[in-house]
């Protein structure tokens, strides 16, 4: 939590999930290609977006995310062949349900980056950052212990 | 109401003396005028003490858990139990073999917030159902109401009133005439994210974090709740705003695809949060992204987060 | 307590010059668990590596984080390092602080913070790590190759040649593919039936091969070493072991189609044989345009066929069998140029793609080699060839280079003008691609002997002008707007990938790239090997390619498969799903959501109160388990767990990366 | 413009073709001639471009350019040719076409300064004397 709790402006603080297959090779992609995206996302390597249950998720932004991305292999490309299907369905749901509650629907993001989408990865990175940087931090499902 | 009482007595004795169940589970009467308790009954002797009336709300089939795996049991559905009895069927909580289902129709039930609410309560000593009129008895008489005007709010948006699996129909089938479910979910919907959050932490905030709405609930069924755990400790102790909300959108989450909208998590919550919108809000999603389904009642369809189809709506923005 | 070791590396400058190493290494050293934190320049060095090896031993490690380049560059080559120390290999955690890290981040202060951060993961990841072994799975003998081109035929051949059962499998009646189509390939001018057609005798004809043609694969479970192919023989309508292809049948036959080999320019009958060197030479009655099949009248066929061989009652067969290695060899399409009107292609019949074009040279094509304008059959004098038409065309077309198109234009140009040494060959072009031996000679003598002129610049319309074509292009190099009168345009029309590969892909479980060419492991250092283990790519399917590579590509993968199916035992990756059976409750939501099929319910018995009683959990196969985890979120109590990546490990990660 | 059989393969062409013995299929256009030569900044078309014109057969334009006049023969064109196109040689039949239409008229030989006549290539010295007698 000391991201925000540091003084100076606001930065965020991004937790991406990236499947192993696609959007973490992406995610290396990107470094291979020396390609910038701001510091503030860090990554978590999971074998498959099906395998990100919404307790991380949630958990991430409890312990003081501001942001949380969920990155996986375009759909019909999943390495596991349908886990992808199942994580938009349960993915589309959650989002949905956490705008019902109030909360920034930008917070929570599903990305779909292939192994080869280096370029893409940076610019989602990026954008994802600045989305959540004028929004500002998560107050609304941090624990504020 | 009272010819049921007596098929419902009947049923339990029959069942019992016959062998063919060791235990009906049915409800009782308590002291007090809108008391309807679970009994467990294993004695054809004590048949007698079944009732059928406007208060026996409590949904029997979560009780099948515990005492299933021993004996074959007899119990009582109403509309919104069968649902239930159906989703925990699917989760294989239950052994159908193992239970004799009698169905009730049941048309609704009687809030007693309700009676509360417009003074009928005062010196009160018991309420009869006679057609349409609910009649409420007193030491110096007797007045009568209409009896909607009491029913619990999940009962107005029934829409099976009549049980959909059972193996006796117990009384007739009685009309269907539900209010829009989905009203305060599209009213909520609606309002800016800002009174959505300011509504829902008001709620939340209240929460006690006793878990009756999970207790209560057909679609939990788990041996060791998420929340029970202790190692991954998912769930913190702690009252902490971030705790609660964890374990308010990861209980509805849970039952997503599985709530039978039931409606007993609103019921029985003694604080009054309105946790069957949550429950409703996924089925409302479900239903306009991936198709109609009702969880306990389309036994062919598969459920709607355990399937995809290659094209649907896509969650990345 | 654990005994935790990080070693930070240096990665050179790669990783030391964006962050800061001794910053890094005493914020791990205080991190939970940590005993030891050293750094080196280069950590998967020989000298890097045994520095782990005496911490490990030095330090009584008990796992370890090496914060270094990605996981998927050097894991594996870590967990050696802890296996050759005596620690299980699965004992490691990497955190990747280059690719993720010093690679994409420019301010030093930002990329070491953050470098710490994944490193506290990482070793909140590794505190939860635990001993996991892998177990021996058997290995099926047999291959089993998709596509019967060039590709698939030479992949066949020299798994087969390995001594290992092979069966091939081809969609269309006859192997051959699309080099059965060409008439001469360049660069040596070589006959292509007179090099392809002994292979596909020999494909024939090889004791361990067993073709499949008119027949498609429907099906493919398991996983390396053991997959488990569904493949539907199509009724062929004519019996494969009567049949001696004397070709009475289709002689008599009175229907006629389109012929798809000769790509429509001729008509076929309803029993065909696609081309007169076929493999098998059997035919197959096409029922769609039967008059038996579609108005239950004729069967002349049957009725003069010497052998008895003709049989309408013929079913589709559908085939189980056990493989354990797949070659995918489907080739390519040629694009569509419904979207390209600007060449008049379909609307006059001497504007012709080039395979169709190599029909028309093919002696044993539509005109019996004789190259006339399908117009009014006269010898065409002015020939205009462009290339790119719908390659490197990222609006209308594919953004790639098709590869071939300058080579075979070249072959196209030679083939003209050695039938018509008076006439005029037009070639416009974006850029001459010639790399590959003897390329750019033979482009060359396209140019200087057969005097083609070529025009730097694309052509901007086709149309008829009386009985010719007026074509419209540009010369870029003189800055001249051209009209040339033609007798015959040729599009070299961009491949692409076979129309139906994503759902082959589906199928197979392996990756298509964003054009549906089949994703290769990796471009470089794995280019035969699909993402999927067990699954080997070849031709044209991976990417645009010319037969010397597909050939030499078909080779690579026939090389892998043989490896693989030399073993008698693989090592099953350990990283799979487990059950906690106290904690199921039996719903089996896992069963629905796991692709492999690898979860099944089993019956437990547990004593309660001393009343032995039965309930049902969910087991996991874990030869079968691929390790998805997707179970692991339709658990709602979290009692299916993936090793590698349990709950607890990944909520550690999130606790740790947070804070 | 339209381009044609009999443009391409036209007299004037293979007379071209004749003198300086070239086959100017063999440019493929790099352009290194142009890049090479000293005095393209004054030529109205360039070194490659005139083996452009010739390869589509546009003999008019180059018959009329100064770049034929301009060019000194100095050679360094066909040295850096990588694909060993005389360029100088095809500059030269240009010009002889142009001279034997024109008729003849030489240069006297008295006239060329001593100086020249050290190791300067025989055919700039044909070339002069062709150039200077317009």
């Amino acid at each position: 939590m000391s991201v925000n709790l540091k003084q100076g402006p606001f930065e965020p603080l991004i937790i991406a999930f990236c499947c192993n297959w696609c959007s973490y090779a992406g995610g290396d992609l990107a470094g291979t290609g020396r390609m910038t995206y701001p510091a503030n996302v860090r990554v978590i390597r999971v074998p498959c977006s099906s395998c990100v249950s919404s307790n991380f998720i949630l958990r991430a932004f409890q312990r003081g995310a501001d942001g949380v991305v969920v990155a996986g292999c375009h759909p019909g490309d999943c390495h596991y062949t349908s886990g992808n299907y199942f994580a938009r369905r349960r993915f589309l749901l959650l989002q949905r349900f956490l705008e019902f509650l109030g909360m920034e629907p930008e917070r929570f993001q599903v990305h779909w980056i292939s192994a080869s989408e280096g370029n893409r990865f940076a610019a989602v990175m990026t954008e994802t950052t600045e989305k959540i940087r004028a929004l500002g931090p998560n107050r609304k499902l941090r624990d504020t212990r | 109401m009272k010819q049921l009482s007596e098929r419902i007595k009947e049923a339990a004795f029959g069942s019992l003396s016959s062998g063919q169940v060791e235990m009906v589970i049915g409800w009782q009467k308590g002291p007090l005028w809108w008391q309807s308790f679970p009994a467990f009954i294993t004695d054809p002797g004590e048949t007698a003490s079944l009732i059928w009336d406007p208060f026996s709300v409590s949904n029997l089939n979560k009780y099948l858990l515990n005492e299933v795996p021993k004996k074959k049991i007899a119990l009582f559905l109403k509309g919104c139990d069968a649902l239930g009895f159906n989703q925990l069927l699917r989760d294989g909580r239950v052994e159908r073999e193992k239970v004799l289902l009698f169905g009730i129709p049941c048309d609704g039930l009687v809030d007693p917030a309700r009676v509360e609410a417009t003074g009928l309560s005062k010196g009160l000593l018991q309420v009869k159902k006679e057609r349409e009129e609910l009649v409420f008895y007193y030491k110096e008489g007797q007045r009568k109401a209409p009896a909607r005007d009491f029913y619990y709010s999940k009962c107005l948006s029934c829409r099976y009133p009549n049980p959909v699996t059972c193996d006796e129909m117990l009384g007739e089938a009685v009309p269907c005439q539900p209010l829009e479910r989905f009203a305060n979910v599209s009213k909520l919907e609606a309002a800016s994210l800002e009174e959505r959050f300011t509504y829902w932490s008001r709620h939340f905030s209240r929460c006690i974090r006793c878990f009756a709405c999970r207790n209560v609930c057909p679609a939990c069924s788990c041996r060791e709740c998420i929340f029970d755990i202790a190692e991954p400790r998912w769930l913190g102790k702690a009252k902490e705003s971030g705790e609660t909300l964890f374990y308010h959108i990861t209980r509805a989450y849970h039952v997503a695809g599985r709530c039978v909208d039931c409606g007993e998590c609103a019921r029985i919550c003694p604080l009054g949060i309105p946790l069957a919108e949550l429950n409703r809000k996924f089925i409302k999603d479900i239903n306009e992204l991936y198709g109609e389904y009702d969880a306990g009642a389309d036994l062919d369809k598969e459920a709607p987060l355990l399937t995809f189809k290659s094209d649907d709506p896509d969650v990345s923005a | 307590m654990k005994r935790i070791g990080v070693f930070v590396c240096w990665c050179g400058t790669n990783i030391a010059n964006t962050v800061n190493i001794e910053a890094v290494t005493e914020a791990a050293g205080k991190m939970p668990g940590v005993v030891y934190a050293g750094n080196y320049k280069y950590m998967c060095s020989e000298i890097g590596q045994s520095k782990i090896k005496s911490a490990i031993i030095r330090e009584k490690l008990d796992r370890f984080v090496v914060a270094s380049c990605s996981p998927r560059m050097h894991e594996s080559t870590f967990r050696k390092t802890a296996a050759a120390a005596g620690l299980n290999p699965y004992l490691v955690e990497i955190a990747n602080i280059r690719e993720h890290c010093s690679w994409v981040h420019k301010n030093k202060g930002e990329a070491t913070a953050k470098a710490i951060a994944l490193i506290r993961a990482a070793v909140a990841k590794a505190a939860r790590d635990k001993e996991l072994w892998a177990t021996q799975i058997p290995v099926e003998h047999r291959a089993l190759v998709i596509g019967g081109g060039i590709g698939g035929i030479q992949a066949a051949l020299d798994i087969a040649d390995a001594g290992f059962e092979v069966d091939l499998v081809e969609r269309t009646p006859s192997i051959g593919g699309h080099m059965a189509q060409l008439d001469k390939t360049f660069p040596t001018l070589d006959c292509s039936a007179c090099i392809l057609t002994p292979k596909m005798g020999e494909a024939a004809s090889h004791p361990k091969i067993t073709l499949y043609t008119y027949s498609e694969v429907e099906k493919v479970d398991g996983y390396v070493g053991n997959f488990e192919a569904t493949i539907r023989k199509k009724a062929r309508s004519v019996d494969l072991e009567k049949c001696t292809g004397c070709g009475i049948c289709w002689e008599k036959c009175p229907s006629r189609v389109k012929s798809e080999f000769d790509e429509a320019l001729s008509m076929r009958k309803a029993i065909y044989i696609p081309f007169p060197q076929a493999v098998p030479n059997v035919p197959v009655i096409d029922r769609a345009s039967c008059r038996w099949f579609t108005r239950e009248k004729c069967g002349i066929c049957r009725k003069t066929c010497p052998a008895g061989a003709v049989n309408f009652d013929q079913e589709d067969e559908v085939l189980q069998k056990k493989y354990g290695a797949i070659v995918v060899a489907t080739g390519f399409d040629v694009l569509d140029l419904d979207d390209f009107g600007e060449y008049s292609y379909g609307k006059h019949p001497d504007v012709l793609t080039s395979l169709e074009f190599e029909r028309i040279l093919n002696s044993s094509g539509p005109t019996g080699g004789r190259l006339l304008r399908p117009s009014n059959q006269s010898p065409p004098k002015n020939v205009v060839f462009i290339q790119c038409v719908g390659s490197r065309d990222k609006s209308r077309g594919k953004p790639y280079c098709s590869k071939i198109c300058c080579m075979y234009s070249a072959k196209h140009v030679i083939l003209f003008k050695e039938k018509y040494p008076e006439a005029q060959a037009y070639v416009f072009y974006i850029d001459i691609r010639t790399a590959g031996k003897d390329f750019e000679e033979f482009h060359r003598r396209a140019v200087e002997e057969y005097g083609a002129l070529y025009l730097k610049g694309s052509a901007g319309k086709v149309f008829p002008d009386g009985d010719k074509l007026l074509v419209k292009g540009v010369d870029s190099l003189s800055g001249h707007a051209l009209e040339i009168e033609a007798d015959m345009v040729v599009l070299a029309t961009a491949i692409k990938a076979k129309s139906d590969a994503p759902q082959l892909a589906r199928l197979l479980g392996i990756s298509t790239d964003t054009h549906a060419f089949f994703m290769e492991a990796h471009p470089k250092l794995r280019p035969v090997e699909a993402h999927t283990a067990g699954i080997f790519l070849a031709g044209a399917c991976q990417g645009p390619k010319d037969i010397p590579e597909t050939v030499s590509q078909a080779s690579g993968a026939a090389a892998k498969a043989i490896v693989l199916l030399s073993k008698e035992n693989l090592l099953s990756d350990p990283c799979v799903s487990e059950v906690n059976e106290s904690l199921c409750t039996g719903c089996l939501a896992c069963i629905k959501v796991c692709p492999y099929s690898a979860i099944t319910e089993k019956t437990i018995e547990e004593k309660i109160h001393g009343k032995a009683l039965q309930r049902r959990v969910a087991e996991v196969n874990v030869a079968l388990c691929q390790g998805c985890g997707s179970c692991t979120v339709s658990c709602r109590p979290g009692a299916v767990n993936l090793k590698g990546f349990t709950n607890e490990q990944i909520m550690a990660e999130v606790d740790a990366i947070c804070l | 413009m339209k381009i044609t059989r009999d443009n391409l393969c036209s007299s004037i062409v293979k007379e071209i073709a004749e003198i300086s013995g070239e086959n100017v299929a063999g440019c493929y256009q790099c352009g290194k001639c142009t890049a090479a030569c000293p005095v393209n900044t004054v030529m109205d078309i360039l070194p490659h471009q005139v083996l452009r014109f010739l390869q589509l057969g546009l003999v008019e334009a180059l018959l009329n350019c100064n770049t034929i006049w301009i060019c000194a023969s100095c050679f360094t064109c066909a040295g850096r040719c990588p694909r060993g196109v005389d360029l100088p040689g095809i500059m030269e039949a240009l010009r002889l076409i142009l001279l034997r239409k024109r008729g003849f008229s030489r240069i006297k030989a008295g006239v060329i300064p001593r100086v020249a006549d050290k190791g300067m290539p025989e055919q700039a010295l044909v070339s002069a004397f062709r150039k200077y007698t317009r």
